[in-house]
């Protein structure tokens, strides 16, 4: 048996096909999502996959927010179930609050796609078990919208508490404050980051890495192990 | 129609390129003193009815929920004259 | 306000129309009233004029752009031809592939980012309404100087819309083209690739054929977008209280256009369309009218029932908007309701607007009243041809005489080493990452080689590792010395880059952006630009598919170098056997495949260290480019070579420190006994490309390269982190990196 | 200083499709009554100095010129009180 998770597709969302790819090969079962359905079909863990949904008109997944899957979601993610909020899913989970702070445009105001070094600094998560604590990964970045704020104190409590997942190395592509690059719930089932570690599942594309597989295969191991 | 105006700006506290890309370049363009540049956003929001106490209250929290974040940003509403 | 209604026109013979603001020679108005047998109506002539304009009929270029079907190489993989939205290929294993470029050049410049950002919207639905899903683009684009403060205001706006739009669409960008030169200063090319993948049975033609089939306009609102000219008849004519001024330009919605797609694709997918056409140029007008003339019957459209943005709106003005995101279908009846169901579904508006008849006339009517009654035929297919004279201009001549083989070259090798770097840290040489990184390469999962490789490759079926590779190239300052052989020099590049990944090509698309046709000397460099294409594309076998003209790109008096941009699109069977650029591994030797001659015509380096144009362009082999291929596409297949790159512009100098640079390692070079240095790095002979050989492959590689006639000369081994030309100079990568990668950034950021 | 703030807003005929995206979400959010949304953006400027006539000039050559895109953009200049 394997486990099943589910993709959403938004309005303008664009990476859903791919994180169903990812969630494949990685050996789970994706189930597509649509954003007008309550109704999650039994998954046992849910993407927020990458894109522009609602063309990030307003802020970045501020209407997406408010869609019907998304209450659904909200109410299982704090009930435990795994999430996963990838660039625009990231977004769209810090517009419903799951994860604090928010994306602002890129320092650089440019939109940026590129090979990002990143270093795991918590490998506790539904999402990271299959990392190590301390271990470099490169995974493509492509945003405009990826430059994470949040305020001292709410910095400071995410450090404490080992909550930032995952820092950007050798350059911050953005203005992120901390360097960081994605970050996690109390109860760690909540994970979101800005870098897209579903383009970086096949030796044959993208940039050639699978330094993206170990989110799929830490679910799986969750889900099927659990 | 009425139409009723929500000015949406970062956070003081928040890093504002936008504005400073805006401010670094207008030396250039030979526009000096000018000591600081912010950008927002502005909706400009055409009511039907009357925009009496409730519409307003009602488009506050409008604004409040949706047309701004207010994690990193304030807002203020007027009606237009 | 009286409606201009057919009735109206009938009674009112002598009225005077517009025909001059519009754009109409009185001749061709003439030919309208007798093809009509009366004055048009507003309507009329507003269709007319926008779809008898240069840039919809075709009608200076179209006697030249013959030759691409008399001239066709017998090719059995062409699917659809010149003609439709895209040519369409047969690639394999069931699959179709279209592509097309198409410019954008004046909107542009007027307005950067939207004028960019709508040209990828434009081509991406041109690809779509063949039945496709778009699966990447490409923008050869084309800039006036680089330190110009002008290309400071268009570069960035035209690079954010390309990216803006193309990045939302979640259609990765793989490829396309830089290139800066004054002539472009008043008019730059924006030039955009899109192409799409389908499976055979899933073509779709734009045509309107089966009496009762319902018209549907499905998509954006229609707005008072890119009607300028045409509010001139809506205004002055009928209703002097409407401000004459529409936006001539238009502001894309890629949030709107990726819903499009996606609906499209869940309606093809459910067989629910008989034939389709995307809204562009010319809006309603030209898609009613071509949809009618080549199906069969007439068609008859309730214009009063488009949805508007703009309720102001004139029936002309709802004919000639040019709103983006918007695409036209016909639907059995018993099909519609589903059809409208997928729109909501995608929260797309979708409008019956009218039907097809069987009758042979096309018929609009406003509010039950009749504006438009035409013969769809001559407004879409039968517009005015002319024979525009061309001259071979006199300044040929002079401009072919001053020999670029005559200029002063380095003495010393230290001079030579300051050339290499002036020359690779030039704005055209340098790297192009601060733009292409402003792209999504990545989006889909399917991208296998993207910029800054030789072609753009993408993986088309996920069990079996087909794939397909397209490059653009265009080189303006060749067909400036030479038209004829520029068309040809730009077609071989493009050729030579898909072969270098270890594709086949198979087809080609072009965008021939040139000046006024007006002008016998432009119109010549037309003549020879697109025979010089035909006669290339006979040889080579690979048919041209599509395509599109853009003329008048001058400033004043003065015209671009005629610049045609040439896309190959090739096949590979596993793209698992792709060649990359990279010299990435220590100890592989270094082959130059071809022959070095002294060719500097037109050369990066005689536009870098002499600011000057002036002889020939390099000589055009075509066999020899197609043996080259074969050879490349050999070695890739049978794992003879690990990485290649085509010699091109700034010669083999260039080649290596990109491949270099590519792979973080470094190069010892050695220059062949009878070989100048100088001409043996900077030559741009065509027909050449540099590999890097596995010391186990050396001896097959030579034998195959010697039993089929093709010289390959052993230059060099890669090694270290230096590029170190034996006898003449070194220079480490970080100086190279530093000279390649910091020019754009410094005028740009 | 002083504070102007100058408004840009797309031209009444321009495709705003921001503003669209934010209209349509409306209702879905429970919120009735708005006709319609445009976005625009808005520029709060720090000015050195006093803020009299010539200054103004200036200020609008510079919004005209720079701050909006005047192709497709409309804009005003007023100062902050
Ligand atoms: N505007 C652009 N968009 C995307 N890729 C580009 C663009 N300009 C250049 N490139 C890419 O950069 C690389 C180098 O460009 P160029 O020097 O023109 O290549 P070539 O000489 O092989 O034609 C190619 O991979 C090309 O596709
Ligand atoms: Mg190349």
């Amino acid at each position: 048996m394997t486990a099943r998770v589910g993709v959403v597709t938004f309005p303008g969302t664009l990476d859903d096909r791919d994180t169903q790819r990812a969630v494949r090969i990685a050996g789970l079962e994706p189930v597509p999502l649509w954003h007008r359905d309550k109704d999650l079909k039994q998954v046992d863990a849910v993407v927020l996959p990458g894109g522009f949904s609602y063309g990030d008109y307003l802020r970045a997944g501020a209407i997406s927010r408010f869609s019907p899957v998304m209450e659904t979601v909200i109410e299982q993610a704090k009930g435990g179930m795994p999430v996963l909020g990838i660039c625009n899913g990231f977004q769209v989970l810090t517009e419903t609050h799951l994860l604090p702070g928010a994306m602002l445009r890129n320092n650089h105001l440019h939109f940026i796609c590129r090979d990002q070094k990143l270093r795991v600094e918590n490998a506790d998560t539904a999402w990271t078990a299959d990392y190590e604590a301390g271990q470099e990964i490169s995974v493509p970045l492509k945003n405009i919208d990826g430059r994470y704020v949040a305020d001292e104190h709410t910095l400071d409590e995410l450090e404490a508490e080992g909550r930032v997942v995952f820092r950007y190395l050798d350059v911050n592509p953005n203005g992120s404050l901390r360097d960081i690059a994605g970050i996690t719930n109390a109860a760690g089932n909540v994970v979101g980051l800005m870098p897209h570690p579903e383009h970086a599942v096949e030796p044959l594309v993208g940039t050639g890495r699978t330094d993206g597989l170990g989110f799929f295969t830490s679910i799986l191991k969750k889900l099927v192990n659990a | 129609m009425a139409r009723v105006v929500v000015d949406v700006m970062l956070k003081p506290e928040i890093l504002d390129p936008q504005g400073q890309a805006v401010q670094r370049a207008l030396p250039r363009l030979g526009f000096e003193g000018i000591a600081d540049v912010r950008q927002g956003k502005r909706f400009e929001l055409e009511v039907e009815g009357p925009v009496d106490e409730a519409a307003l209250a009602r488009i506050h929290e409008m604004a409040e929920t949706f047309l701004a974040n207010t994690v990193i940003e304030d807002f203020t509403v007027r009606v237009d004259s | 306000m009286t409606l201009d209604t057919v009735k109206h026109a009938n009674e009112t013979p002598d009225v005077d129309q517009p025909w001059a603001e519009l754009g109409l020679k009185q001749d061709e108005y003439e030919r309208i009233r007798a093809i009509l047998g009366r004055r048009p109506t507003g309507a009329e002539l507003a269709m007319y004029s926008v779809m008898w304009s240069e840039h919809c009929s075709y009608k200076s270029s179209k006697v030249h752009l013959r030759q691409f079907g008399e001239k066709a190489p017998e090719n059995d993989a062409l699917l659809v031809g010149i003609g439709e939205n895209a040519g369409v290929v047969d690639v394999g294993q069931g699959y179709a592939v279209t592509f097309k470029v198409e410019s954008h050049n004046h909107p542009s410049y007027i307005e950067p980012y939207q004028g960019a950002a709508t040209g990828v919207g434009g081509i991406v639905r041109d690809i779509l309404a063949m039945g496709a899903r778009p699966v990447a683009v490409m923008d050869p684009l084309r800039f006036g100087a680089a330190d110009h403060p002008d290309t400071k205001r268009v570069l960035p706006g035209v690079v954010a819309g390309i990216g803006g739009y193309g990045n939302c669409l979640g259609l990765p960008n793989i490829g396309g083209e830089v290139v800066f030169d004054s002539c472009y200063q008043g008019n730059p090319l924006v030039n955009a690739l899109c192409v799409g993948v389908m499976k055979h049975e899933d073509i779709h033609l734009a045509k309107a054929s089966g009496a009762g089939n319902k018209v549907i306009l499905y998509g954006a609102r229609t707005g008072g977008d890119g009607i300028g000219g045409v509010s001139v008849l809506a205004s002055e004519t009928f209703d002097d209280s409407k401000p004459t001024k529409r936006p001539a330009v238009q502001v894309g919605d890629p949030f709107q256009e990726k819903l499009l797609i996606e609906c499209t694709l869940e309606i093809f997918r459910e067989d629910l369309v008989d034939g389709i056409q995307d809204l562009g140029g010319a809006g309603l007008s030209c898609a009613t009218s071509e949809l009618a003339s080549a199906g069969s019957g007439g068609m008859r459209v309730e214009l009063d029932r488009v949805h508007l943005r703009d309720a102001t709106l004139s029936p002309e003005e709802i004919l000639m908007s040019e709103s983006q995101e918007r695409m036209c279908a016909i639907v059995e009846p018993g099909k519609v309701d589903r059809f409208l169901e997928i729109c909501e579904k995608w929260d797309v508006i979708a409008t019956v607007i009218g039907e097809v008849t069987d009758g042979e006339r096309l018929e609009i009517f406003w509010h039950g009243e009749q504006i438009v009654d035409v013969p769809p035929r001559t407004v879409a297919h039968e517009g005015p041809v002319y024979e525009r004279p061309y001259a071979r201009p006199d300044w040929q001549d002079a401009l072919q005489a001053d020999d670029a083989n005559k200029l002063a070259r380095p003495e010393t090798a230290e001079e030579l080493r300051a050339q290499v770097l002036k020359v690779i840290s030039s704005p055209n040489q340098a790297s192009k990452s601060w733009i292409t990184d402003q792209y999504d390469r990545f989006v889909q999962g399917n991208t296998v080689l993207a910029q800054p490789e030789d072609s753009g490759m993408v993986r088309v079926d996920e069990d079996t590792n087909l794939g397909v590779a397209v490059a653009t190239d265009g080189n303006g300052r060749y067909a400036k010395l030479d038209p004829y052989a520029g068309a040809q020099l730009a077609l071989a590049e493009s050729y030579r880059n898909v072969a270098a990944t270890g594709a086949r090509p198979l087809a080609i698309s072009n965008c021939l952006n040139f000046g006024s046709p007006e002008d016998p000397a432009v119109m010549w460099q037309f003549a020879e630009a697109t025979r010089g294409l035909a006669d290339g594309c006979l040889t080579l076998g690979t048919p041209v598919t599509g395509g599109n003209v853009s003329l008048y790109n001058q400033t004043g008096e003065t015209a671009i170098h005629p610049t045609p941009v040439v896309a190959v699109l090739g096949v590979i069977d596993d793209v698992n056997r792709r060649t990359p650029m990279a010299f990435s591994d220590e100890g592989h030797l270094l082959y130059l495949l071809g022959d070095t001659k002294e060719e500097l015509g037109g050369s990066a380096w005689s536009q870098v260290v002499h600011d000057h144009l002036g002889g020939l362009p390099p000589a055009v082999d075509l066999d020899r480019e197609k043996l080259l291929a074969e050879i490349l596409i050999a070695a890739s297949r049978d794992g003879m070579i690990d990485a290649a790159h085509d010699l091109s512009d700034g010669g083999l100098i260039q080649a290596v420190a990109e491949s270099c640079l590519r792979g973080g390692k470094g190069a010892r070079i050695i220059v062949p006994d009878d070989m100048d240095p100088f001409v043996f790095l900077f030559s741009e002979s065509a027909g050449r490309a540099v590999v890097a050989v596995p010391r186990s492959e050396e001896l097959r590689f030579n034998d195959m390269c010697g039993a089929r006639g093709l010289p390959a000369t052993r230059i060099g081994v890669v090694d270290g982190e230096t590029i170190d030309v034996q006898g003449q100079f070194a220079i480490p990568l970080t100086e190279l990196r530093q000279a390649h990668e910091a020019t754009i950034p410094a005028l740009l950021a």
